[in-house]
């Protein structure tokens, strides 16, 4: 039976130490375990993004793009975590992280569930600039193309 | 029925949300878009560009013809960028 | 110019957050950030595993696995830390950690480097069973394969 | 020449390393392998099925027909099994 992933959309940081190690501590049946951490970058002038989301979808629609990687995988674990409001260039945005008996089950799931979410999580990033300018980050074709790749 | 707009369709029409009854020939998203879009000359902006816009009805993503009714939750936004 | 990557063999355990933040801590360039976590599982009744390498070897073959990555891949960091000695089931026994502006660099170098590490790293597993019985862990077919993926 | 064995190499040759001086018609990784296979009983157990064997040459993977010279290190390994 797919493991129940945990899966969170708040503002405040996120303890990626405590995350990781809550998937294997105390067992053994774990044989990788493998993240993904999404920073934001200062490109540009960039000096904040603020990530806007849809509360109640957002969290329905985080619940089911990692019940598919626990149902498509033999996970023993699966966190997604993803942060909204006003972050600033090296703050992390959002966490994934997949465990499993075997790396090749992790990794690839890990790969999937951050391809998942740059195309079907709702959420929507308004990037700031030095000296005022603010922009909407455009969604990307490669990234659809990325999501594609899994199917369905 | 509830309408929420997200990133620059909420900025250009002005809201976050709003309750709306829309005539009972609106039955679908292509539908209610086209009569949002008579509004206000903010909706019209919003919804100028229907290939720019994604849906979602009752917090799933929804085609252009997915039916919609009262009491229904619709929102319009641009195509996501999460991750 | 390709970053120089930190390699570490060691038998004392590693601090997965500790490797991680110092990756992205204080810097605006890295958008995402993939890691891989070998762990020891208990399978069958395994009650530890010894890894023997070959010091001198292991290490120049570990930095020029993950020199590969950073010239394959344009990565603004690479950390790959493995262990020897007995370690019990729970006990991590690899880290890679790769950082990139961009996660398709980020995560592709990651998988590269756990399934070259498999295939080209000079270490040697002897699992002990309880009973006593002990086995030395035989290379597999599939993970030629893998690493056969990536070419030469 | 420095001869270096692991895992199941090392215990059925009963040492980690030894010291050897093999004759001149000692040229290559297989001639080396013959070679030592006729040192002892143990030996003849490690070498007896050289498909399993994996080599180094001075801290390099090596095929079987990789030279080696006095005052390499040459290492014997049963495939690796990293990760």
């Amino acid at each position: 039976m797919p493991v129940v992933p945990r899966v969170l959309v708040q503002e405040a940081p996120f303890d990626m130490g405590a995350e990781t190690a809550a998937l294997f501590a105390g067992r053994a049946d774990v044989g990788g375990l493998a993240s993904f951490l999404g920073i934001c970058r200062g490109d540009g002038g960039l000096v904040a993004m603020t990530l806007e989301h849809y509360p109640g979808m957002t969290e329905r629609a985080l619940r089911r793009i990692a019940e598919e990687a626990c149902a498509r995988w033999p996970l023993t674990g699966c966190t997604v975590i993803h942060r909204h409001g006003r972050l600033v260039p090296g703050d992390p945005i959002v966490l994934v992280l997949t465990a499993s008996a075997h790396r090749v089950a992790a990794l690839d799931s890990c790969a999937f569930l951050i391809d998942w979410l740059k195309t079907k999580a709702p959420f929507w990033k308004s990037e700031e600039f030095a000296g005022g300018t603010t922009r909407w980050v455009e969604a990307k074709a490669e990234d659809d193309e990325a999501a594609a790749r899994w199917g369905r | 029925m509830k309408v929420l707009y997200f990133a620059w369709v909420r900025q250009k029409v002005g809201a976050a949300e709003e309750d709306v009854s829309p005539p009972p020939e609106v039955r679908d998203v292509a539908g209610l878009i086209a009569w949002l879009a008579t509004r206000s000359p903010g909706h019209a902006a919003a919804f100028a560009d229907a290939r720019q816009l994604r849906a979602a009805v009752n917090q799933e993503f929804a085609p252009p013809d997915a039916p919609v009714a009262p009491g229904d939750e619709v929102a319009f936004f641009p195509p996501v960028t999460g991750g």
